[in-house]
């Protein structure tokens, strides 16, 4: 660690794990309830779970995306961040949107007040004043980073980083919209949504990648980001219209199925650039860094979103094939491998790697860390498995044999109880990592200054 | 392999508009093959021959135009994957006649 | 094959060739804003009930248990479809009687079943749900669901 | 030649930090004419539009009745000469490269324009089979046929109007490396029309 601000990282980092652990339990809370459906019932009923499951992912990924960029920034532009001061308002002010957040959804507070009361479209209910406080957040981090940036080097990893923030920030304004018009409400909601997952995340995920390349390997600047450069222009030309996958069943026209389609199928191009990415610089590493469990999220996060959001994508994306499988259980399985192997690993290297340097030590349980990796990725796999047979079973059952979907439902439960065992797991995994990059083991040897800075 | 793009690095005049009169030639043979004028449907005979003229353009341009003769094995890479892609074609069309 | 290359071409590549698939999916967003208003929708009879009927469903998260138009949770089923499910299109009354009647009798209790919550709505709150069901179910999907399983 | 090239294409003072010498590090990708990114782009719609094609065949066989009677809509004419249109623009923009290895930067500029005008032909005549196709009341929702030939059609057209406008920009900032780029999106419109024509207007 050069920089004295690159440590505003470690609050970023630290309440993204605190929302990362409320995350996991929630889906868990939330798939023991598929099993035993009375459970909480009452109390706290399905929705207001799965609310708490998806926001909090939601919100975690983005503190991480904000705590590489106070943590890469600073050695890319070979300058402090312009104002420590702000960054860690902008933390505060995330902090209180997510108590709010959390306090309203629970308790079903102001419901139906306009501006404090939730606002219930999916991955958007946050109150409007939540969704308000983003936006100052947003503008907060983009002004200091962007004055960071401008002031100091530019590389193509800050470019390309910078774009895809801002990005991020400009496509959210769309959540404020909401149409009367259902049709109109669910196109812009893919603005917000599609284009955030499958267009400007992805920016971010190649610049975060290509900067842990560049550490890890030792391989030349130049070489990681042409493949930057290469890897971001095949996510946005694919992912841009990419959209129209989104486009076929909402009462949109129907000239999306084939823009949606075509476009949607090559979507997997970008992640297969990023295996090959990964690879050859690891392949092609000049130094072997000490940090071996970074490198194995990093290579993890890129086949693991390959598979994710590339493969299990391409699986239901053919409209033909989507007109069968659209809202079953076949989009979960597809969700979830894409979220945990894209962001969820990403963020997990990113923080495995800057850990250590940002509390000054060697890397230190470093063999559990690279256990959770194995325990987390194979519980993922093993969940996204039951979750497209679920939803192969309940795509013919409902949408070829008409069967009601309760009856189906009673019809994969099996599924639904594999899935639960895989989410037990997830969650141990989930705090093995926790655990591996918070706490020294016992006995080790920790290194005074902290590791030098690979480079 | 120059790495220095030099005159002789691209193709000459005189070959770049012989190139021209070539692919202008194989538009009249599309025309003659795909029967232009009438409305007739093809037989899997001058399928075939469109199908191969089509091919032998998309070869012209990208080796002359787009002067990929300096690297032939990008060329024959495209080249592959034009002729799969019109196999893919053609054989659709075989399929509903 | 040259010596020198910029990667300000790299970038402007990237830059140039984004703005143009941008461009043209605004252009088909503009488009699709129109078809929605005028063809695929009943623009005009989104009157207060069905608006009013919007906010209930969104105010209760209703779309984190169910699907609409196949978003949304899978926990739940479709309601895109579940004016016609109900007979809607041969009895409107019937079915809106009905699908009042199921809302208002939740939650069933009954172990082992998915539990609804009972939102404690209004009559005219669930009659307002009900028109809101019913505008969604003439949107033009395309077809969509296959069935009225949904 | 290098040195002429390097002051024709002067870097702005922000990408200081950004220049690099190491064509190398595109690894296979730099023996590529033109520049690695644009062959990226090329490929990517080739696909692009190899995936159109592959819809346009694959649901033929759904109807290849409804596809015969609404294809003699097409005015095949009209697609041929076209054709001969863009290849003869290709020739300009080709004529542009070889003009700028001899450093004959006003030579290289008559070449792109008379490329982009006949671009510019090239969308007119396209204006008119679309203006005749809507007044018959073909339109992109009549049937699958057309919505699939306005798609492809109409998404290679804006491609046409993009390359004018690269063409003008090249010709703007010209240097051999600028100009080879921005004729290399030339060509490829070029290529995917040739493939297009017999695909969409004549196979049937």
């Amino acid at each position: 660690m050069k920089y004295e601000t690159q440590k505003i990282a470690l609050a970023y980092f630290a309440v993204a794990m605190a929302l990362f652990a409320i995350q996991v339990l929630g889906g868990l809370i939330a798939g023991y309830v598929y099993v035993f459906p009375n459970t909480l019932s009452e109390l706290v009923p399905f929705n207001i779970l799965r609310m708490l499951h998806t926001n909090s992912l939601i919100v975690w990924l983005l503190l991480g995306f904000f705590g590489a960029a106070y943590y890469l920034v600073p050695e890319e532009a070979e300058r402090e961040i312009e104002s420590p001061m702000l960054a860690y308002l902008q933390l505060a002010i995330f902090v209180l949107g997510t108590l709010g957040v959390v306090v309203t959804y629970l308790f079903d507070l102001f419901n139906g007040n306009p501006f404090l009361g939730k606002d219930g479209r999916e991955f958007l209910e946050q109150p409007y004043w939540v969704k308000l406080g983003i936006v100052v957040a947003a503008l907060i981090f983009l002004y200091n980073i962007s004055m960071t940036v401008l002031k100091g080097r530019k590389t193509a990893i800050t470019n390309v980083l910078l774009l895809g923030l801002w990005g991020i920030a400009i496509f959210f304004l769309f959540s404020l919209y909401n149409p009367k018009n259902l049709v109109l409400d669910k196109m812009f909601w893919w603005y917000v949504v599609h284009l955030w997952v499958e267009g400007v995340w992805e920016l971010v995920m190649a610049s975060i990648l290509a900067y842990l390349m560049l550490k890890m390997t030792g391989v030349d600047r130049e070489v990681v980001e042409k493949w930057l450069y290469a890897i971001v222009a095949l996510s946005l030309f694919t992912g841009l219209l990419g959209t129209g996958h989104h486009y076929y069943w909402i009462g949109t026209p129907a000239y999306w199925q084939w823009i949606g389609s075509i476009f949607s199928s090559l979507e997997i191009l970008p992640f297969f650039a990023m295996v090959l990415f990964t690879f050859t610089m690891v392949w092609k590493r000049k130094r072997e860094h000490p940090n071996s469990a970074a490198l194995l999220w990093s290579l993890g996060c890129a086949v693991l979103a390959f598979f994710g959001a590339g493969v299990w994508g391409f699986l239901h994306t053919l409209h033909f094939v989507n007109y069968y499988s659209h809202g079953t259980q076949v989009t979960p399985a597809h969700g979830h491998l894409a979220f945990f192997g894209a962001y969820v690993s990403l963020n997990l290297a990113i923080i495995t790697y800057a850990m250590p340097q940002l509390l000054g030590r060697t890397p230190y349980n470093q063999v559990l860390n690279m256990v959770s990796f194995w325990v987390m990725s194979g519980a993922m796999a093993f969940m996204t498995f039951t979750l497209t047979f679920a939803g192969i079973v309940q795509t013919h059952l409902q949408r070829v044999r008409g069967e009601n979907f309760m009856d189906v439902q009673d019809q994969i439960s099996i599924f639904y109880d594999m899935r639960l065992l895989s989410g037990v797991i997830v969650v141990i995994g989930a705090f093995l990592f926790i655990y591996s990059v918070f706490v020294p083991r016992s006995g080790e040897v920790i290194a005074k200054t902290g590791v030098a800075p690979a480079e | 392999m120059s790495k220095t793009p030099t005159k002789s690095y691209y193709p000459s005049r005189r070959a770049l508009i012989l190139t021209w009169a070539v692919l202008m030639a194989l538009t009249i043979g599309t025309m003659l093959a795909g029967r232009v004028t009438t409305v007739t449907t093809l037989g899997p005979g001058l399928l075939a021959v469109l199908f191969l003229v089509t091919w032998a353009k998309a070869g012209l341009i990208l080796r002359q135009y787009l002067n990929l003769r300096t690297v032939p094995a990008a060329a024959d890479v495209m080249m592959f994957l034009i002729a799969l892609m019109l196999v893919v074609v053609t054989s659709l069309y075989m399929l509903a006649r | 094959m040259w010596d020198a290359l910029t990667k300000s071409a790299a970038r402007n590549i990237f830059y140039g060739g984004s703005a143009f698939f941008l461009v043209i999916f605004l252009g088909l967003t503009v488009h699709s804003c129109n078809y929605a208003q005028s063809t695929s929708t009943d623009e005009k009879g989104l009157n207060a009930a069905v608006i009013n009927g919007k906010h209930t469903w969104e105010r209760h998260a209703c779309i984190n248990c169910h699907t609409l138009l196949g978003e949304g949770a899978y926990f739940a089923p479709e309601l895109g479809n579940v004016w016609k499910r109900y007979g809607g299109l041969k009895d409107p009354q019937g079915a809106r009687e009905t699908i009042k009647a199921f809302i208002k009798s939740q939650p069933s209790g009954t172990p082992g079943r998915r539990q609804m919550p009972n939102f404690k709505l209004t009559d005219k709150e669930l009659d307002d749900l009900v028109s809101f069901f019913e505008w969604t179910s003439r949107i033009n999907t395309q077809n969509w669901p296959p069935n009225d399983a949904g | 030649m290098q040195h002429e090239q390097k002051e024709a294409a002067p870097q702005p003072a922000s990408d200081a930090g950004e220049t690099d010498t190491l064509a190398g590090s595109w690894g296979i990708l730099s023996t590529l004419p033109g520049h690695p990114m644009m062959w990226i782009l090329i490929v990517s719609e080739i696909l692009v539009f190899g995936g159109a094609f592959i819809a346009f065949a694959g649901t033929r066989l759904a109807d290849p009745e409804l596809f015969r009677a609404s294809q003699d809509h097409l005015d095949r004419l009209a697609g041929a000469i076209n054709t001969m249109v863009l290849l003869t623009s290709g020739l300009c923009a080709a004529l542009a490269v070889n003009a700028m290895a001899e450093a004959k930067v006003h030579i290289a500029r008559r070449w792109l324009a008379a490329a982009s005008a006949l671009g510019v032909v090239f969308l007119a005549v396209k204006m008119v089979e679309y203006s005749t196709k809507l007044g018959a009341g073909l339109t992109p929702t009549a049937n699958s046929f057309f919505t699939l030939y306005y798609l492809t059609t109409g998404f290679h057209a804006l491609h046409v109007i993009a390359g004018i406008l690269i063409l003008a920009i090249v010709s703007w900032k010209a240097s051999l490396e600028t100009i080879e780029i921005g004729t290399t999106f030339w060509h490829m419109v070029d290529l995917v029309w040739v493939l297009l024509f017999p695909v969409v207007y004549l196979m049937r």
